[in-house]
């Protein structure tokens, strides 16, 4: 005989343990097992996009590091990127490697995060995310070195970085670089192989290839897919087409598979960082760039792989010192148009750990 | 047999020798009661303290030290804020129901401590079917939390209330089949003469026992993995979501307190209780129960959770039919009359066959991990 | 705080926006002005609460000497406030490290991120929610005055003592740990110094 | 390297197939005339040699007489990417139709399209507000807005 069962509606966040910020879903249950969802946004919409649209070209850039506030010098790039490209301003050498060396640590330091988020939502009780955050210390203490801040750093700046590195700054990172293989190995141990992980992980939230790429998903969580897509290879910004370096990809596209994959594009951001910092050459590290920046009128797109996925900024200029429009293409926002194909039929308790592994920072979401 | 010399004893006991204190059973009852509230509420603190403190240095950080000398008035602070702060009925709780499941989930952790010796013949009622006993009263408190989910009106405490009925009913079975080897070694069901058989602590003579019973019993009292109900990131609190102030320290209470109570049992039946050289026995039994408490912590900050379908799959295609491979085995050394003098080799070959059933069994029969539901 | 009559359950989408939508304009005409610390109006409050005098010293030890967290981290002085709790600087030491998820039975907030008119009412229930006594700590620049973001005036709340009484504000944009963890003294010492009954009001009756 | 393709070359592929439908073409981007939006959208996924299977964003931009929106796509494949806009010159109903059909990324940057700037997309599975509440007045990123 079967039991007749009647779905109800559960309201998750915007205030929850585990949505990463204030980020809500209404979930249709029926018992354990989830019929439907509906996500729904908006809980911290500050209006970056229009207030960007009242300050200087520069001025912008403060509100970037307020987007994906746990990767604050990727967002600072892809601005400045997009922002040169529409005044065709000429980055100086070293500003590159700066810039390189820093949105790479940035990688490193928010995967991290990432990945001990998505463990924590696993029920691994906040010892996984502690010891990451260990390590994101050791970064943010290199940011402030270099910046002055430890989370929101407004350090790059159109045509280059805000300032030389301090002389403390390349010991420091050598040390850092020393020490990182080896507590990657520890997280491998730490989890990796664990039967429960495995248990709750493989299998779970599979995302086809067709699926990701219709959707638009992009980062890690369109190559655990199996897509080899990475910006920095497939459209080389910046000066990435001097590194050598690979593109890790899964094959199934389960939450193990992105959680895989964050940990293995961690290892290649340490490579890229380790040969940014054997070329690091000398000489300035910004360009001669007026105090107001004045674009020609037109509109520019640059992006870069940020560690969340596509990240860029569409800025349209009508000759003016402030952007007539600028336009965030937030990876987070857009990777979540998955979730509910995801998500169906799978457990509540699957529904966290789904959601856990896409990554997301509601900051990016709602801007 | 290990348990040659019990057999003498256990006839001695079956006068029923009453207490030897002035004034018979009730002085010895009103003495045990209050020593056991006492000794609850003091070791209830001592491992909130342990866990809080194990926890962070697991997390590679301090952990409590700035309230009293090594942060040890700790437990008593959040004791002596979490009592005053106000207590909250949602307007739409079933009050009676809202207001009576702390009460009803808090008895059975005390009552639990009536058969656990802490010394030779020391404890409140040395009742012959004290295992039994145990059983029954651990799963009364599943009624408490159940009522707790019920009451608040909460659709995340009524998902984790439904989560453990399903988890205790199926942990039972396992958790009872997993005493039956100790209790066909001891030849009794009384907590005290299992105790006094354990001339080496059952751990070694029922390694699979005690692995079944450690893992049934922490399910059973939701530590982790099995922390379903009350899963931090899924059900925000679980059943207690609602609760605040004194109700809500009633359920932390019991928490530990069952915590304390497995703890107590395991050190009981597989730990040789009470028995130890040198340290007063007292101390000895503290000191097991601090230990397998230290065990359940460091699951907890190690692994992660498991799913509600896996819970109970673990249950059923795991735990219970190797305890009743474990019964059987048991059962069959216990027939043939394994000589005493070879004691050694039958902790050997228990834990080699152990291994061998853990092993094929984890390979071939059962995986966790399940599937996802055709809707 | 009047407990509001249970309403209807509302069952469709677009009714049930329709609804927050309300709540949320609701809201954002009423709190058009800031409310007054607590220190000002709070003492009149407390003159009904009767406890022993001689354990306030004890009371206040213990409140300030575990004061949960509730999880409420909207936006980017989460970070900082995870920080905060994490290896390096450890608010655990202070007894802090439980953060409840459930507001029921937490005592502080650590209101760390930007407020949205949005997110308002849910803020405003979180508090509601809490048990007495309760405290805010209002963190960030964000949280005190809308920082960077207060002239988008259609969305940002400007600052959360519109929604919320606030105790202690801790300046910066994101404020570092250590400044949270001063903030967080100098809450203790307010709480160390709150006076659960007064005297003299006692032997006048 | 992302090719970026020329608007004109693509433009002219276009005319063959629907005569018409291409208001502009610059080596930047195309403008598509917004009634023959979806066909276009479904030729340049579906037609060999081009394949822009991947739509990397969508966004709108006022320009006070007119509502532009801007589709960038690109093709994993081939690697390469056009810019596709379309305009609407109606600011009370702006209304366009949508491409969710064909990229499923585009459903919530088409609601967030219709909740800043007022554009209506036709077709879209459910085109409410996501950032503000139901009763919110007006759309913020419109340059008319306070």
């Amino acid at each position: 005989m079967a039991v007749r069962t009647e779905p109800f509606v559960l309201n998750m966040g915007p205030v929850h343990p585990s949505t990463h910020g204030v980020f809500r879903m209404r979930v249709t249950l029926d018992g354990e097992v989830v019929v439907d969802i509906e996500p729904v946004f908006g809980y911290l919409h500050r209006g970056i996009e229009k207030l960007a649209e009242q300050r200087t070209y520069t001025g912008v850039i403060p509100l970037t590091d307020r987007l994906d506030y746990i990767s604050s010098m990727s967002n600072n790039l892809a601005y400045c990127l997009a922002a040169e490209k529409l005044a065709g301003i000429k980055v100086p050498e070293r500003a590159e490697y700066i810039r390189v060396i820093m949105s790479e640590l940035q990688r490193v330091a928010a995967l991290l995060i990432a990945v001990g988020a998505f463990l924590n939502d696993c029920g691994a009780y906040f010892t996984p995310f502690l010891y990451m955050f260990r390590e994101r210390e050791r970064i943010v203490d290199l940011f402030e070195m270099a910046s002055g801040q430890r989370l929101t750093y407004n350090y790059m700046r159109v045509g280059g970085v805000s300032q030389d590195l301090p002389e403390e700054f390349m010991p420091a990172l050598r040390k850092f670089m020393d020490m990182m293989p080896r507590f990657m190995d520890e997280y491998d141990q730490l989890l990796m192989q664990n039967e429960i992980l495995l248990a709750r992980a493989k299998g779970v939230g599979i995302l086809s290839k067709e699926q990701a790429i219709n959707c638009s998903i992009s980062g890690p969580v369109l190559r655990a897919s199996g897509v080899k897509w990475d910006i920095r290879q497939a459209d080389p910004y910046s000066i990435y087409d001097r590194f050598d370096f690979d593109i890790p990809t899964q094959t199934t596209g389960d939450c193990y598979d992105r959680y895989r994959q964050r940990v293995e594009e961690t290892r290649q951001s340490l490579r890229i960082i380790r040969q940014a910092m054997e070329q690091l050459p000398s000489g300035p590290v910004r360009a001669e760039v007026p105090h107001l920046v004045r674009p020609p009128v037109g509109e520019a797109y640059a992006h870069i792989e940020a560690p969340k996925g596509e990240l860029g900024f569409y800025l349209v200029s009508d000759n003016s010192i402030a952007p007539y429009r600028c336009h965030i293409r937030p990876p987070s926002l857009i990777n979540l148009t998955a979730l509910r194909d995801m998500v169906r039929g799978w457990k509540i308790a699957d529904l966290i750990i789904i959601f856990g592994s896409i990554d997301i920072t509601v900051g990016e979401i709602d801007r | 047999m290990a348990t040659a010399g019990l057999n003498i004893y256990h006839l001695a006991r079956l006068q029923a020798v009453s207490p030897d204190w002035p004034g018979g059973f009730w002085w010895h009852w009103l003495f045990f009661t209050v020593v056991i509230i006492g000794f609850v509420l003091t070791m209830v603190m001592g491992v909130i303290y342990i866990e809080r403190r194990g926890m962070g240095r697991m997390q590679s950080r301090l952990g409590p030290n700035r309230t009293g000398p090594f942060g040890l008035l700790q437990p008593v602070a959040d004791a002596v804020k979490v009592l005053l702060k106000e207590n909250i009925v949602p307007a739409a709780a079933d009050k009676l129901v809202h207001w009576l499941a702390p009460v009803i989930a808090f008895a059975p952790a005390l009552m639990l401590f009536a058969v656990i010796p802490f010394e030779n013949g020391a404890l409140l009622a040395d009742l012959n079917i004290g295992i039994l006993y145990v059983i029954a009263i651990s799963s009364v408190s599943t009624v408490g939390i159940f009522m707790a989910g019920w009451g608040s009106s909460n659709k995340y405490s009524l998902l984790g209330a439904m989560r453990n009925v399903a988890a205790i009913v199926s942990y039972e079975i396992p958790m009872v089949l997993a005493i039956v080897g100790v209790v066909l070694i001891a030849g009794s069901l009384s907590l005290n003469d299992i105790v006094v058989a354990q001339n080496v602590p059952f751990i070694l003579l029922q390694p699979l026992g005690f692995l079944l019973f450690f893992a049934a019993g922490c399910a059973e009292i939701n530590r982790s993995p099995f922390d379903l109900m009350e899963a931090d990131s899924e059900l925000v609190a679980g059943f207690h979501t609602e609760y605040s102030g004194m109700k809500f320290a009633m359920f932390y209470l019991v928490e530990y307190a069952e915590a304390v109570a497995i703890s107590a049992i395991i050190a009981t039946l597989f730990l040789g209780g009470w028995k130890g050289p040198i340290l007063p026995p007292w101390l000895w039994f503290v000191v097991k129960i601090i230990l397998v408490f230290f065990a359940m912590v460091w699951t907890r900050t190690t692994l992660p959770r498991i799913r509600i379908d896996q819970l109970m799959a673990f249950a059923w295609k795991f735990l219970f039919p190797m305890s009743l491979l474990n019964m059987f085995i048991t059962a069959l050394q216990v027939l043939a009359g394994w000589p005493t003098e070879l004691v050694w080799v039958m902790i050997i070959v228990n834990i080699a066959v152990m291994a061998i059933l853990v092993l094929v069994w984890s390979r071939f029969f059962f995986r966790l991990g399940g599937g996802r539901v055709e809707i | 705080m009047e407990i509001e009559p249970a309403k209807k359950y509302i069952y469709s989408d677009i009714e049930l926006d329709r609804e927050e939508g309300q709540v949320i304009e609701d809201l954002k005409a009423q709190s058009q002005q800031p409310i007054p610390d607590p220190d000002q109006w709070l003492d009149e409050e407390l003159e009904q609460n009767i406890l022993l005098t001689s354990v306030d010293a004890l009371i206040n030890w213990g409140r300030r000497s575990s004061l949960w967290t509730a999880i409420c981290f909207p936006a980017c002085c989460a970070f900082e406030m995870i920080a905060a709790n994490g290896p390096r600087f450890d608010l655990a030491r202070f007894g802090m490290e439980i953060l409840r998820a459930s507001p029921r039975q937490a005592d502080l907030m650590i209101t760390a991120g930007t407020l949205t008119w949005k997110m308002a009412p849910n803020v405003r229930r979180i508090y509601n929610q809490m048990a007495e006594p309760k405290w805010v700590i209002a963190m960030g620049a964000c949280a005190i005055s809308g920082g960077i973001f207060a002239s988008a005036e259609y969305a940002v709340v400007p600052g959360y003592n519109r929604i919320i009484p606030v105790d202690v504000y801790v300046p910066g944009c994101p404020p570092r740990p250590e400044a949270l963890i001063y903030g967080i003294q100098m809450l203790q010492k307010k709480i160390a110094r709150r006076k659960n009954i007064d005297v003299r009001k006692i032997l006048e009756r | 390297m992302t090719v970026a393709l020329s608007g004109k070359e693509v433009a002219s592929k276009i005319e063959e197939k629907f005569s018409g439908s291409v208001v502009e073409s610059t080596p930047e981007n195309l403008v598509v005339k917004s009634d023959q939006l979806l066909d276009v959208a479904r030729f340049l996924k579906e037609t060999g040699g081009l394949d822009f299977d991947y739509l990397n964003f969508v966004t709108a931009v006022d320009y006070y007489d007119h509502f532009e929106v801007a589709y960038l796509l690109s093709s994993l494949e081939h690697n390469h990417s056009l810019m596709v806009k379309a305009r609407c010159y109606d600011r009370e109903n702006p209304a366009l139709p949508s491409v969710t059909g064909l990229w499923q990324g585009a459903d919530f940057q088409e609601r967030e399209i219709y909740d800043l700037f007022g554009i209506n997309f036709e077709g879209h599975p459910s085109m409410k507000r996501i950032f503000l509440w139901d009763g919110f007045e007006g759309h913020p990123l419109r340059k008319d807005y306070i």
